[in-house]
């Protein structure tokens, strides 16, 4: 079903590894995608900790079960390649290459995570690392993805924006106002669906229509879109390098769906968490679908590393995990006067224009 | 009386009115199965079945719009918003087709909906997840808003914000939905627009609505025990219609006021309740009205520096002293 | 393309005028067809006139040469079907019967205006004849219907919301919200796209982004869909028709995209009107394509009447556009008082909700 | 000086950023080819091309959406709304995404976006096309908001605007595009955040902004001429930021204030101009604060009535005399 162009790579369809992407990975780059996995993995699992021992606030919601979508994708990116999702954000802001010092610290609410306490578990950012975030309003970030589109072909620049996105945002409207503009402006922006199946804890068939699948409602815009198996890390590689060439090369959008799962709730204040779905589908996804042991079978299966080497990188990052929870623990909360910092550019920058009038009421 | 939580006061409003009415509809998202995000619907799918329960999809603009035309021919959709914040992304069909259609068609239309949900901050979601828009639902002749403040309030003003024939936004608060307070068992309503003292004094007046009230009423209890001011607090419940009556009388019982709300201090409602009292009791006046509002920043995620952001007893307090 | 499916009608392709809904239209039925026509183009003529005689205000969004569109559409409703549009509403308005002196008093603001004056071009409704609007918004109406259709459903009554709309207003985020509920809940609803190629200045390809026409989006939700030619009254009579045995029968939406053009520009105030369009553009739709030319020409086919009765109705209507235009003319503007009525039922029928607390403010 | 129009002076300021900087590019429904269903941005499509002048379907929250991700990378973009009315459809874009984003990053990111258009009642277009929403973007901190009254303000503001480097809405008013006011030949800008004296007084200050100020001066000649009442009247031009020097000064000198918006009253401009009034020159007031809004209604169509449904000088003059 999925809409093939020419411009498509011809890849095996039982075996992804043989795509170009994926055959001209080193080991080093192979054991890189585990790690930053891992990473994600243990990030969250301390974060989770901490978050049932109250020392977060708001919302959290894990990424644990999707891993190889932000990290398969994410890997392919270079310079002028951006990146921007909604606030289940964690695993793609590891996947850029934040710290988890930053993100753990940001998780508090303290002075030193990465948006100085003011965004909380869904606005993590790193704009130095093309990561715009982190977005809470279902939807809300899919205009904005494509605005980075547009400024990367306004600068002329060769690049595009990865905007993901939940199976349940698909029915915001300004999801779809972006499809006609992205379409219609040829803009280079890759919209990822990354469909777990759920959105809090309606299933999909109760909240979308469709013929086969989500990305499909692409056709209606003339837009090339595809779906592809998010648990295996060589599928989601290939199909978004050819997303991301289409882009490059042509300046077009493309929607991807990727299916994946998450294992714990909604959130973790989810309480019907275990209630909408079977214990045996969490299960199931576990033992059979899990992204990071499925990889770590692909590795052993090339020859590329050995347990005791994947042993001790998790240990590695274990203890990098538990150290970011050091870190955001022994860190300040931000100062009370820092409530009025990061309103207004002119303001923070003291320029003439920050010092004229008055920009705070109350008082 | 026995003592319930205002989720429960507001579970069993929607559930009597559903019982009373086979026009009444609830609508929003996880609102059936799940039992409702913060569990105000919690049984009531169960109870009533699919067609008076109902899942929508994360698409606040089409099932909101969606409302207000069936309330054209006469369901009565209460429709649950997850967030009131998430209101801004269907803001054209409530401003534009609630608000106006029965003025652009001249009263020949007239839409019975009711869209609730929480509208505060203080729980660290963030300050896209904080909005609190009763001043701008207020500012919207054509809306009705409420903003209740207690179990008692929020069963009396849910029931009679469905029966109410003009389209009114029903504003709670998180913070509340686990707090208790007395409810009779038997059958009762609060008419829109009448406001409450919820503590009678005489030195004065803290006006106020929504979970501001409670911050005013430890206020007064604090400046009644510290200071020996005797603080009465007056409730508005209701934001349009108001009580301008109640307003106006305790300003000239006390001669002194401090309003405060949550709101962020730009145009938010107590600005336009100070301008009120301005026109209508200057002469009144003992001193300037003072405002206590959210302090003016996005609502910020940090648990440790969020609390300090909304009204504190501390700075209402502050500000009474000021004008004492 | 469009998505045929087994409950359809089989009609000829080349003669719509078999289908069974035209088949058995009377003559006095056919007539009926005509005088409805006329009255929309001899309503909007005189309008046109008082409008540049400064005797209006705001925008007059002319309908004429989309006559067809409304009057086939609306000359298959019975009692449970209703109809919505946005402003460009004055053909929908008096398809469903609504007067001429109602409806040209709001033009001019009078307090006998079908709206009391307070709605103007924009805003005709008429509740009792099923006809929701009028409204200005650009799809701002399309969940509108959508309720109307739920409305229906939920009173388990066999009826069907007709929900009209521009070519424009397919880019509107709510429209693609409410497909999406259509489909998901099955709602007896019919969008009907007036495609006239124009949203103001911008061409269709300007503005929309497709395969090969609007209403195949509507394929992403497992809507079905069609096209008609908007001059052809047979046509429209027949895909409408079984768009709405569809919503009678099976409760389900379609999506219905109907060829047409305007004639005037995007408003009366619409300066640019012959210049994003070549006359010969508007000469040709004229000449060849007008709905009532080509109508009156059927009737002379079939032998239903004759060029001197249609030119006494013709006259006949005429008189009673005049008419209705010194009616508008003779009657009074709304009181000053009147400013405050038709917020609030609640206030308007004095009930004691009404007169609780303040619902006014300033003074 | 030339005289030139309140909407070529916009045209101009608009052409002239164009030039001075490549990054400022302007999107809007119909403000290429039509040249702007207001002619605001006419002939520049023609002068700077396709890049530079963007015509976009009517696609709001998608396309203002667009341009706040594109502000984050450098780009400026100078987003018309054909009716600042139609900004509904993209509330949730304005407020969260341009309004919010730069405070959820701990400062990381701005956005330098304007988002410009007619912002008025008054031209019979009716209650979803005559919104007012100055006070609610001012309610938000993170936006700006100016309000230019005449030609002059017009593009010196909105070449600030450009280059601020904060989102700042323009709010103009299809009623004065047509109107012609002396602007200088030479380049110059107008900092956001101060106030203009457009009539010296000394007995009564009148405070507006947008066309309200136009209102306000035919009011004071009035009150001059045949009331022997010499009116000050202050023009705010820019909300958020506000200079309440200005205002504090006005007062002090003319210890009474009538304040006029074209605002509904709830929770208008003039409420939080009133309340701020009131908390920092109470005992300057030898009055209390008068407000003149739109009659709290939707906007009427009829064009008979719509004129009153507006502040008019005589309502201004009425609240005047009653003060004085
Ligand atoms: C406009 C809006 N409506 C509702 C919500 C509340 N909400 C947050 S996440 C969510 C479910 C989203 O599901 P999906 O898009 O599938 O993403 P997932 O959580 O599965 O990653 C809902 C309803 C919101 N944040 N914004
Ligand atoms: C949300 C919104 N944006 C813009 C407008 C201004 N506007 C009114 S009609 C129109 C063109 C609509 O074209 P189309 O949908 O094709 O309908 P047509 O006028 O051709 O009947 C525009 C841009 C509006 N009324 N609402
Ligand atoms: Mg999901
Ligand atoms: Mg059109």
């Amino acid at each position: 079903m999925p809409s093939p162009t020419e411009d498509e790579v011809a890849v095996d369809p039982v075996d992804f590894s043989k795509a170009e992407v994926n055959a001209n990975l080193t080991p080093d780059e192979k054991m890189g995608i585990l790690r930053q996995m891992l990473r994600i993995r243990r990030f969250e699992q301390v974060s989770l900790k901490y978050y049932n021992q109250g020392a977060m606030g708001g919302f959290l919601h894990l990424y644990i079960g999707q891993e190889a979508v932000a990290v398969g994708t994410v890997s392919l990116l270079g310079k002028n390649d951006h990146v921007i999702t909604a606030y289940r954000d964690h695993g793609h802001a590891l996947a850029v290459g934040m710290g988890m010092n930053e993100c753990m610290a940001e998780l508090l609410g303290k002075a030193t995570g990465c948006s100085r306490g003011k965004g909380g578990s869904m606005h993590f950012f790193a704009p130095d690392k093309n990561y715009w975030g982190g977005h809470g309003i279902v939807g809300g970030q899919t205009p904005l993805g494509l605005g980075l589109a547009y400024g990367l072909k306004y600068h002329g620049l060769k690049g595009c924006a990865l905007c993901f996105m939940g199976d349940g945002a698909v029915n915001q409207g300004a999801y779809h106002e972006s499809l006609n503009l992205a379409a219609l402006w040829k803009l280079p922006v890759v919209y990822i669906i990354e469909n777990n199946k759920y959105s809090m804890g309606t299933t999909l068939d109760r909240s979308s229509a469709m013929r086969n699948c989500l990305a499909e409602r692409a056709d209606g815009y003339g837009i090339v879109w595809d779906i592809a198996n998010g648990e295996d890390l060589y599928e989601v590689r290939a199909k978004t390098a050819n997303a991301m060439r289409r882009a490059h090369e042509q300046s077009l959008p493309t929607v991807l769906e990727i299916d994946t799962y998450r294992y714990y709730g909604h959130s973790v204040a989810d309480a019907n968490a275990k209630k909408y779905r079977a214990a045996d589908e969490i299960e199931r996804y576990k033992t059979h679908h899990d992204p990071i042991r499925l990889w770590k079978k692909r590795l052993l299966e090339e020859g590329v590393t050995t347990d005791a080497a994947m042993d001790a990188m998790d240990d590695e990052i274990k203890l990098e995990a538990n150290a970011s929870a050091e870190f955001a623990l022994a860190s300040e909360n931000p100062s009370p006067e820092s409530i009025f910092e990061d309103v207004y550019w002119e303001v923070d920058n003291q320029t003439e224009a920050g010092n004229t009038g008055r920009h705070f009421f109350g008082d | 009386m026995p003592l319930i939580t205002y989720r429960k006061a507001l579970n069993d409003a929607l559930a009597e009115e559903i019982m009373r009415d086979e026009n009444v509809v609830l609508l929003g998202e996880e609102v059936a199965r799940y039992n409702g995000a913060y569990k105000v619907t919690e049984g009531l799918w169960e109870r009533f079945g699919d067609k008076r329960v109902v899942d929508t999809p994360i698409s606040e603009a089409g099932f909101i719009g969606m409302g207000i035309g069936a309330s054209m021919l006469g369901i009565r959709p209460v429709m649950e918003l997850m967030f009131w914040s998430f209101a801004y992304v269907a803001w054209d069909q409530i401003i534009n087709n609630a608000g106006q259609v029965r003025y652009m068609s001249g009263g020949l239309i007239n839409c019975p909906i009711v869209i609730r949900g929480p509208a505060n901050g203080g729980t660290n979601v963030g300050a896209t997840h904080s909005h609190t828009p009763e001043n701008f639902i207020a500012n919207t002749p054509g809306l009705k808003v409420v903003c209740p403040a207690t179990a008692y309030d929020a069963k009396g003003l849910m029931k009679t914000a469905i029966r109410d024939n003009d389209p009114v936004c029903v504003m709670e608060n998180t913070l509340l939905y686990g707090e208790s307070w007395e409810v009779p068992e038997e059958e009762y309503t609060i008419p829109l627009g009448v406001a409450d003292i919820k503590r009678e004094g005489t030195d004065v007046s803290l006006i106020a609505h929504g979970r501001a009230v409670i911050t005013a009423l430890k206020a007064a209890e604090i400046l009644a025990a510290e200071h020996g001011i005797n603080a009465e607090v007056l409730d508005l419940r209701s934001i349009r219609p108001l009580d301008e009556e109640a307003i106006m009388k305790t300003v000239c019982k006390t001669h002194r006021a401090v309003l405060v709300d949550e709101n962020k201090p730009f145009c938010g409602v107590s600005a336009q309740i100070s301008s009120m009292i301005m026109e209508q009791c200057f002469d009144e006046l003992d001193a300037p009205v003072q405002r206590v509002c959210a302090l003016d920043a996005p609502a910020i995620y940090s648990p440790a520096l969020e609390p300090i952001q909304l009204p504190t007893a501390q700075r209402i307090i502050a500000k009474t002293l000021q004008i004492l």
